[in-house]
């Protein structure tokens, strides 16, 4: 139950997105294939579960046991950076072809910010690993459900004559804004 | 032409070998709104070298050329590359937490059930390769 | 003259959050108030000053290929004192801030004005780059917030301007904050245009 | 030193340490070589992006110069040679010479000119428009009106008149990037070289139909008479289909041509006006 | 000066270095503001207690108490009078049914069982909406809503619409009922912790006798 | 239940003003104007000089490929000359002008109205004989009769479907054949059957045709193996694909022709011309016109000689009204708009329609509402609005994998859009670009 | 010269609808429902229509004129719809100054930003309507008493908010249904609620005419109400002390209004037939999920808009039946 409540809680309730305001960079910028926005949310899932696995440990078994928790932000963001680099190095060094044909699919997994952004809360939140977890996946599903929808949405928009000022990114935003103002529908429901 | 379920990337020539040529690519990263993206550098681009097998008597060094790639493809790599290991880690997770509470032994043990993985696709990397087709064609000047 | 053309551009021309869209995340986040937008604008500014001048001040030092590390190092370093200095001294700006003090971290604009610009240029250039565009964020993240502040809650800067009930709640909730910097940033795409 | 100095200390080192060499090992396996002469072009580029020069912007541009090393038969149109040369002085190479060019309208058919035969009411774009009929008056090769062309312009240098129905160029925006020349399903624009202070002197006019009917369709149409090839000394004037043209590269704006046209299909522009006149010269405005 | 060149040596050592420094930086901002940041704490619970309690003397030992339910402790802290008469209590309680979850509030409550105060001290709810508690339920003026002076009925306090006698923030009902269940739990626990263990100044860390009432209420 | 196609159409109404005039013969005009590109395919080369003189029937123009075909003069006279003139197209087409000076018709033609029912020739002579004639098909298309009749090897036609649907309004020509030379067409699709070799053929009729359904299937009796099948009356219950649906039950693959399902179409005009040409050695010089509109005096159906003006058709009708706006060279649905009155009846000219000011006038254009009627109509299961879009930003590389290739240019969306958006004209933009595209590609 | 002749391409002929009609047509089908609110809030309800449809107006229009430089067109009806479709999914006694902003937002940021009829990707109408109900909950949730004959200011709860009230303070389904209108008064509109909510039989009316219209098909409104249906009776069997039954579901609140009227605007919702019913389907789960586990009693308004996000997804992947298509 309570694996659920968190799940339906980051997913609909407080989409990291629409709610929470992490990732927004690549939500506005990613491309419109839909292919891709799937894409995304499997490699983020990955590298998001990884970060919080990672995370947890220093933070449990490093910064807390030696009252060093001030250290979070510049232990998790180096660790994180360096994270992401390690999944490509290894991957390119044991499949070359895989790494190849990823490369050909997906944009690069810059979303810094959701990912340093989750593995702190995870810490903020008082989860156990496990919890966390969940949570880490269940953010991923709901930045891949906003980016997904929002594929969608801006392929429409972009067929559309959008008055001059508002197109690109202004009418992304205010897209954006209805969305999160539909989802809000969902408060409560945790 | 790319079709639907195909996805495409530009790239240029960079080698032409026997039986194939190299093609490399430049991959966006998911901040492509970010105006200044040459400005920031947290891996916000990189090349990437794709080997690739065609009758390199069509290609010359230099020459751009569109790269399509089967969507399927794309999915499957996405498959073995982040969603197959993030089952597996989520797995022995699992499993673990129902074993034993001790969280940082479940942590560093389900991490490191990626190495057989990462092993296991090191083993088949050929095999794999085999699964990778893409169709290279040159891309007239007005195209690119 | 020059260097007060590169401190001003970040204001309208080359807004880093209006124009260049960058650092979205905190400029949603943060500017439930203008004094929350003002907060975090400075927070930033203050980092991205500290690390523009310990970045050229060591840049030589630094050989290039570890150039990235030891950036992040010094920037989260900074981000790190201003975190606590926050939490001692202004507890209550820090609790409103929240998570997103540690995200100044990787905000684009830090690393890339210590990548692109303090790692090349000198120390009075490289300090004066990173005010320019700090308190272009800051002015950015203070309009945001202040428009939200006061469709939001009839308030600007806590001060009353018109009776809480006229304000319209959702822009100080989520929605409210795409809306607002989305019209903000038509209007000044729009204001870009007819100067240029 | 406190213990959690010591603490800090290390944690942060190794962990810093750990990072970096992962890190560095990343940077060396997907540093991106870039050849900073690259971004030294593009910022030499006007920044237009119009593809103008067979490229797909700007930058692709500068990518290409800079990986062929070399300048031959790249030129950007829209910054000229004035660029050109800024980029091979980067370069440290010879920029080739490329005559500037200028997008003219090879039709005069001004609703004065050419009665209307027919209205049209369909989808308003010249390319719909062309593959339905010949245009609302009776000579088929003239300009339709619906400003496709116009539409492609990137640099504000091409307007509909509404007077006259036709699109004027304005010469001074004009950089020849051909993108109207492609656009008009008439072929109705040629680009030509540029002459001092946008002097030009061109037959305006596609019509190949014969004599009389070219002449019954539109008053100012090419009548392939032949009077003007005669006339030109210096072989600029040939006639094909009925139909005159002049060489903008073997022409050197003598004007003869233009008084023997009995139906004034040759144009001239931005010349001071002829001596009959005694105005002083009145430039056109550009600076 | 020229650039260092990119031998390992030279990283190995500048990095060191940077790290070296940033540390040793950081070790230093902490313990500067090490202490503030306590002191910050401490003050804020300070200011907390003096505002809900009544003129007191001194405050005597915390107390924790467990309620049998949760997994979180509630804090009590006896004050004293200047004859050192206990004359009410401040209890820090929360509750997790808040609109987005956690509320934690500071309440004081006399010796006859009435409110002497309350401070809400930590909250996600909505602003606007939810975050309203303090004023609302503060404003002594509105006798329908303030739950100043209130003691609690059996059962605990309740909005109206529940039937009980505490007007909700206007459209904010779910905030109103976990307010009132925070300062239920703080009443229920300070009974309990006096019930159980009445020579004071003991810290009672498990509190194995929380009655069923407590259990069932704050299950709802 | 009629049978019909299965998705989409429309139903405008019917204005079948003309169905009981009876065809009548027009004067001979003063000169005729035969373009040589009267068909699909390469334009015919023209094989008579100014100031030859020339027969009826005989051949000015030959073909110039296998899809190609035949001309030949309507008129006996003197050529006066080879020009470009305007035709239907809007645009000026070679042409062969001649003046008129009587009827004479080249030699071997059988001019009389005798029927001759049985030939001793083969199906390869049968075709050689259409060649010869210059056959296009009258249905709208003009595409060369004797190409169709030759399916490519590996492929075998199984059915000949003879198309007498004439699903567009007003339009009476097809009709009235039918009922008039019910005989002579049913000569002709034997002969076609022969020359394809097959065993059956079912003649389309729309139901409110009634008349035409009922003399055909008395007359069929006494021909085996052809069938009459009355149809829904539903546009475009004519076009080749949607009939082969309704009658055969199969669907044209997309991007295949009627032969990839065993069919052969043929409009009842064109098997009418194969028994004239095969039987009575008479090339294709003239054919079956309605002249028709809402202010028209007189509409009327006239058999009519190639290269006619339409000023004459229309003078013969009653002359031009004074409200009107749009002359129109076939249906109100596929029809040309033409510039002027004074452009030829070629071989695929079935109708002249005069639209009235009240009619001959587009509405505002508004923006799309995505109403989705056009999508609902579109007898080829396309998204018009969708390919109009993509036409406008010029997204061709979609516009190809949306199918915009499969639009039978029905015109139904257009018809039907409440936003009045210039659907067909964008689609037939993006049919020409992808199209283009897709030659340059092989 | 000979008359100048128009030239077109074909077709030459054009079927007698227009954006206009069709737009009169809904605003026909709903002035029984509209009427009906008339007389059961009285003067309030038509100051707040009035008011609504002329700001929905006169913003389209100063919009059109002022900011984008083009002709107005409002009076294709389309901005009149809005406008009363607004007013209906408010609260009769709402101030004039907040159904201007509902209006304002509808207009301006719903509809006009996105670049006018046809473009916007959301149903404007529920754009200004959630808008209001976050902005203002406590005014869009004051609904006049109407039980009493008198419209006064005292508030009364609607039949869902007293079910989602009841079932906090711990009462059942049934104990709760004792207190709430039967079934014929649900049908026929005589308990509080927005101007739109209270009379399903009137607006079920109008769906049968719009149908006849041929202005909707009936994909969207009838998966709605056979997800409810059948979502709500699967709850409902397993616990009726905890759930009502689906006839109460279907009855009560905006479900007729937002079902008939609001999912199937044609702009904001699928084209192709199949897509339109997997999103009335979606509309249904989500609607349902809303009310029964979430804080607001209403979930259909939110459920709309999030479906509108996802048709264009639906649109992509849903074609219609290609002819000739191999399967
Ligand atoms: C965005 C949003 C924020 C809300 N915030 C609160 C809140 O802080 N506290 C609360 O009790 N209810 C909150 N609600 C819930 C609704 O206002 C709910 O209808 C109300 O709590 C219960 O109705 P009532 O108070 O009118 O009886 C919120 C709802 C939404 C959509
Ligand atoms: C290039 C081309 C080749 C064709 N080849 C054949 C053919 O071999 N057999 C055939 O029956 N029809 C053939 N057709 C005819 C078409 O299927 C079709 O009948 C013709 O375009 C007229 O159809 P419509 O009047 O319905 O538009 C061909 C058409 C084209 C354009
Ligand atoms: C939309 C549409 C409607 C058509 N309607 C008719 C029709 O009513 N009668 C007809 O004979 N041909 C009609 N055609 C032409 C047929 O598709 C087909 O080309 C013709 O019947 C083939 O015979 P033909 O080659 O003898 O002309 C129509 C074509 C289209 C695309
Ligand atoms: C069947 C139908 C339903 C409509 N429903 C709505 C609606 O719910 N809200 C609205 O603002 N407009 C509605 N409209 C009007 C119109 O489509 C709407 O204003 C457009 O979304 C504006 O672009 C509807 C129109 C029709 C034909
Ligand atoms: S007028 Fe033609 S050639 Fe000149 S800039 Fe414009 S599009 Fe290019
Ligand atoms: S010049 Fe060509 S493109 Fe321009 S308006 Fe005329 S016909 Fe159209
Ligand atoms: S014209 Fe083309 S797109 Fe339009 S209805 Fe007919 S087949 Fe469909
Ligand atoms: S019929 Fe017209 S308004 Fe309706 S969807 Fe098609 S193009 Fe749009
Ligand atoms: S600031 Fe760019 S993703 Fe958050």
């Amino acid at each position: 139950m309570e694996y659920i409540i968190i799940i339906i809680s980051a997913i609909l309730v407080n989409n990291i997105v629409l709610n929470q305001f992490l990732g927004v960079c690549p939500f506005l910028g990613v491309s419109k294939k839909i292919e891709t926005a799937v894409g995304m949310t499997g490699a983020v899932a990955f590298v998001m579960v990884l970060a919080t696995i990672v995370t947890f440990l220093i933070q449990h078994y490093i910064l807390f046991p030696f009252g060093i928790g001030y250290l979070q932000t510049i232990s998790f963001i180096l660790v994180i950076a360096s994270l992401v680099q390690l999944v490509e190095i290894v991957l390119k060094k044991v499949s070359p072809s895989l790494y190849q044909a990823l490369g050909v699919f997906l944009p690069l997994i810059t979303t810094n910010c959701a990912i340093l952004g989750v593995a702190i809360l995870v810490i903020q939140k008082e989860f156990n690993l496990m919890e966390g977890v969940v949570y880490a996946v269940a953010n991923a599903v709901g930045f891949g459900l906003a980016l997904i929808i929002f594929a969608g949405l801006r392929e429409h928009t972009d067929m559309q004559n959008v008055p001059k000022g508002l197109k690109g990114v202004p009418i992304a935003l205010i897209s954006a804004g209805i969305l999160a103002m539909a989802f809000m529908g969902f408060s409560g429901i945790v | 032409m790319s079709a639907k379920n195909e996805v495409t990337h530009s790239g240029i020539v960079k080698s032409v070998g026997e039986d194939g040529i190299t093609v490399g690519i430049v991959v966006q990263s998911g901040c492509a709104s970010c105006e200044i993206k040459g400005a920031c550098s947290m891996s916000e681009q990189s090349d990437k070298d794709l080997d690739i097998d065609c009758n390199p008597v069509d290609f010359k060094v230099g020459q751009h050329v569109n790269i399509r790639l089967k969507s399927s493809q794309g999915m499957n790599a996405l498959f073995l590359g982040y969603v197959l290991p993030f089952l597996i880690l989520l797995i022995v997770m699992i499993i673990l937490t129902s074993l034993t509470d001790k969280e940082g032994l479940v942590g560093i043990i389900s991490m490191a059930s990626l190495v057989p993985y990462y092993l296991l696709l090191y083993y088949y990397r050929k095999q794999i390769k085999k699964k990778f087709t893409y169709v290279v064609e040159p891309l007239s000047k007005n195209q690119i | 003259m020059n260097q007060w053309k590169n401190f001003t551009k970040g204001f309208i021309k080359e807004n880093p959050v209006f124009v260049l869209l960058l650092g979205m995340c905190p400029t949603l986040g943060t500017t439930g108030t203008a004094i929350n937008g003002l907060g975090m604008g400075l927070a930033t500014t203050f980092v991205l000053v500290m690390s523009n001048l310990v970045v050229s001040l060591i840049k030589n030092l630094i050989p290039d290929k570890v150039r990235i590390p030891a950036f992040i190092v010094v920037i989260a370093t900074f981000v790190t004192i201003v975190e606590m200095v926050m939490q001692a001294y202004l507890p209550s700006l820090y609790e409103s801030l929240g998570l997103f003090i540690p995200l100044i971290v990787v905000n684009c604009i830090v690393l890339g004005r210590a990548e692109a610009f303090a790692s090349k240029n000198t120390i009075t250039s490289s300090v004066i780059d990173g005010l320019g565009i700090g308190f272009g964020f800051a002015f950015a993240l203070t309009i945001l917030g202040s428009v939200r502040e006061l469709l939001g809650s009839g308030k600007l800067f806590d001060i009353t301007i018109y009776p809480e009930d006229y304000g319209m709640l959702v822009f100080i909730l989520a929605p409210g904050a795409f809306i607002a910097l989305g019209y903000i940033i038509a209007l000044i795409n729009r204001m870009n245009k007819k100067n240029a | 030193m406190s213990a959690s100095l010591i603490y800090t200390i290390i944690t942060i080192s190794s962990i810093g340490i750990a990072a970096a060499i992962i890190l560095y090992f990343a940077a060396r396996k997907f540093y991106v070589y870039e050849d900073p002469r690259i971004d030294e072009v593009e910022e030499a580029l006007p920044a237009a992006n119009c593809g103008g020069c067979g490229y797909a912007g700007c930058r692709a541009f500068a990518e290409a110069i800079v990986k062929d090393n070399s300048l031959e038969g790249k030129n950007c149109p829209v910054g000229g040679s004035e660029v050109m040369n800024k980029v091979a002085e980067i370069m440290q190479l010879e920029a080739e010479k490329h005559k500037p060019r200028i997008a003219v309208l090879l039709c005069n058919g001004t609703c004065e000119h050419r009665p209307k035969t027919n209205h049209y009411e369909g989808a308003s774009t010249c390319a719909i428009a062309a593959m339905n009929y010949g245009g609302e008056t009776g000579c088929q090769y003239g300009c339709l009106g619906f400003g496709d062309c116009a539409d492609v312009c990137d640099f504000d240098a091409l307007h509909m008149d509404p007077e006259t129905g036709l699109p004027v160029v304005t010469d001074e925006n004009c950089v020849g990037c051909g993108a109207c020349v492609d656009a008009c399903p008439k072929s109705l624009f040629e680009l030509r070289k540029q002459m001092p202070k946008y002097r030009k002197v061109y037959v305006a006019c596609r019509n190949e139909d014969k004599g009389g009917v070219a002449k019954k369709s539109c008053e100012v149409a090419c009548i392939g008479c032949g009077k003007c090839e005669k006339e030109c000394k210096y072989d600029a004037i040939t006639i094909n289909n009925n139909r005159a043209f002049i060489d903008s590269d073997k022409c050197v704006l003598c004007r003869k041509c233009v008084s023997v046209c009995p139906t004034n299909a040759i144009i001239e522009e931005n010349f001071p006006p002829r001596k009959v006149k005694k105005e002083k010269e009145t430039e056109t405005a550009h600076a | 000066m020229a650039k260092l060149e990119s031998s390992f040596k030279n990283m190995v050592i500048s990095l060191f270095g940077v790290t070296l420094i940033a540390s040793a930086a950081l070790g230093l901002v902490n313990d500067v503001t090490e202490g503030p940041i306590a002191q910050t704490e401490l003050k804020k619970q300070k200011m907390a207690l003096a505002a809900v309690l009544p003129e007191f003397d001194h405050l005597g030992d915390v107390i924790k108490v467990l309620p049998k339910d949760a997994a979180d402790s509630v804090e009590i802290y006896p004050a004293y009078g200047a004859d050192g008469e206990e004359i009410a209590s401040a209890v820090k309680t929360y509750t997790y049914s808040g609109f987005s979850g956690y509320i934690e509030v500071m309440v004081g409550i006399d010796d006859v069982g009435e409110i002497t105060g309350f401070q809400v001290l930590k909250h996600a709810e909505t602003p606007g909406l939810g975050s309203k508690m303090d004023d609302w339920f503060g404003n002594t003026e509105k006798t329908g809503q303030s739950v100043i002076g209130r003691s609690f009925p059996n059962g605990g306090l309740s909005v109206s619409k529940d039937g009980g006698g505490v007007d909700a923030i206007t459209a904010a009902t779910i905030t109103s009922r976990a307010f009132l269940d925070a300062l239920n739990r703080a009443h229920r626990c300070l009974n309990n912790a006096w019930d159980t263990d009445s020579n004071s100044g003991a810290t009672q860390q498990i509190d194995q006798n929380a009655s069923d009432d407590d259990l069932a209420s704050s299950e709802q | 239940m009629l049978k019909t196609f299965k998705i989409g159409g429309v139903h405008p109404a019917e204005n079948k003003i003309t169905a009981d005039k009876v065809i009548k013969k027009l004067p001979l005009p003063k000169t005729v104007t035969i373009p040589v590109a009267q068909h699909i395919g390469a334009p015919s080369k023209v094989v008579v000089k100014r100031g030859d003189m020339v027969k009826a029937g005989q051949l000015i123009a030959q073909s110039a490929g296998f899809v190609s075909t035949n001309i030949h003069s309507s008129v006996s006279g003197k050529v006066k000359k080879i020009d470009s003139v305007f035709d239907s197209s809007g645009y000026k087409k070679e042409s062969v002008v001649i003046d008129v000076d009587g009827d004479e018709w080249a030699e071997g033609i059988d001019t009389s109205p005798d029927l001759i029912k049985t030939t001793g020739l083969d199906a390869k002579a049968i075709n050689k004989k259409i060649l010869e004639a210059g056959i296009v098909g009258l249905g709208g298309a003009t595409f060369p009769t004797h190409v169709k009749l030759s399916p490519p090897p590996g492929m075998k036609a199984e059915v000949l479907l003879i198309n007498g649907v004439e699903c567009e309004p007003y339009l009476t020509a097809d009709h009235r054949l039918m009922l008039e030379r019910g005989e002579e067409l049913l000569v002709g699709i034997d002969l076609l059957k022969k020359a394809l070799g097959v065993d059956r053929a079912v003649i389309g009729i729309e139901n409110n045709k009634p008349d035409a359904i009922e003399h055909l299937l008395v007359l069929c009796e006494k021909y085996s193996g052809i069938e009459v099948s009355p149809l829904k009356v539903k546009y475009p219950q004519g076009g080749e694909k949607q009939l082969i649906k309704a009658v055969t039950g199969r669907e044209v693959p997309s991007g295949a022709l009627p032969i990839a399902v065993g069919a052969v179409v043929n409009n009842v005009g064109t098997a009418l011309a194969v028994y004239e040409a095969v039987m009575k050695n008479k090339p294709l010089v003239e054919r079956i016109v309605t002249v028709t509109g809402k202010s028209l005096a007189n509409p009327s159906n006239f058999k009519v000689r190639v290269g006619t003006p339409v000023k004459e058709l229309i003078e013969a009708a009653g002359g031009l009204p004074e409200d009107t706006a749009k002359v129109v060279s076939g249906g109100p649905m596929m029809g040309k708009a033409v510039a002027n009155i004074d452009i030829p009846v070629a071989k695929g000219t079935s109708g002249v329609l005069i639209i009235n000011e009240e009619e001959g006038h587009r509405k505002e254009v508004l923006n799309c509402i995505r109403c989705g009627r056009c999508v609902g109509v579109c007898p080829m299961g396309l998204e018009p609005f969708l390919l109009m879009t993509l036409a406008e930003k010029k997204i061709w590389e979609k516009s190809e994998h949306e199918n915009v290739m499969d639009c039978i240019e029905c015109g139904s969306c257009s018809f039907t859009c409440p936003a009045n958006r210039p659907l067909l004209d964008y689609i037939r933009l993006g049919k020409q670009t992808v199209g283009g595209i897709i030659r340059s590609r092989k | 010269m000979d008359k100048i002749l128009t030239i077109t391409p074909s077709p030459h002929i054009k079927q007698g609808d227009s954006v206009k009609k069709i737009m009169y047509t809904v605003i026909f089908a709903l002035l029984p429902a509209l009427a009906w609110s008339f007389v059961v809030f009285g003067i309030p309800a038509v100051v707040v229509t009035l008011t609504s449809v002329v700001s929905c107006v006169l913003i389209e229009w100063l919009i059109q004129k002022y900011l984008m430089k083009v002709e107005p067109t409002i009076n294709d009806g389309s901005a009149i719809l809005t406008g009363i479709l607004l007013a209906m999914n408010v609260p009769a006694g709402l101030p004039l100054w907040i159904m201007v902003v509902g209006a304002v937002v509808a207009i301006g940021v719903g509809k006009m930003s996105f670049g006018g009829l046809g473009q916007n990707p959301f149903n404007p109408a529920l754009v200004g309507r959630v808008f209001l109900l976050i902005s203002f909950p406590v005014q869009m949730t004051t609904w006049p008493n109407v039980t009493q004959q008198a419209v006064d200011a005292t508030s009364e709860a609607t039949p869902l908010a007293l079910v989602k009230e009841g079932l906090k303070s711990g009462s059942t389904v049934p104990e709760i249904m004792q207190r709430i209108p039967g079934y014929d008064e649900l049908l026929l509109g005589n308990f509080s609620g927005s101007l739109g909510e209270i009379s399903a039989a009137l607006l079920l009316l109008g769906m049968v005419y719009m149908l006849v219209r041929k202005v909707i098909t009936w994909h969207i409104p009838v998966s709605i109400f056979a997800t409810v249906f059948v979502f709500t009776g699967i709850l409902w069997m397993v616990d009726p002390m905890q759930y009502a039954d689906p006839l109460f579901h279907l009855l009560s609140g905006g479900m007729m209004l937002g079902a008939i009227y609001m999912a199937t605007d044609m702009v904001s919702s699928p084209m192709a037939k199949k897509g339109q019913l997997i999103y009335g389907v979606g509309i249904g789960l989500i609607t349902v999920s809303i009310r029964l586990w979430g804080a607001y009693p209403e979930g259909i308004s939110f459920a709309i808009l999030i479906m509108n996000a996802f048709a264009p997804l639906i649109n992509n992947y849903v074609k219609p039946k290609r002819f000739g298509e191999k399967k």
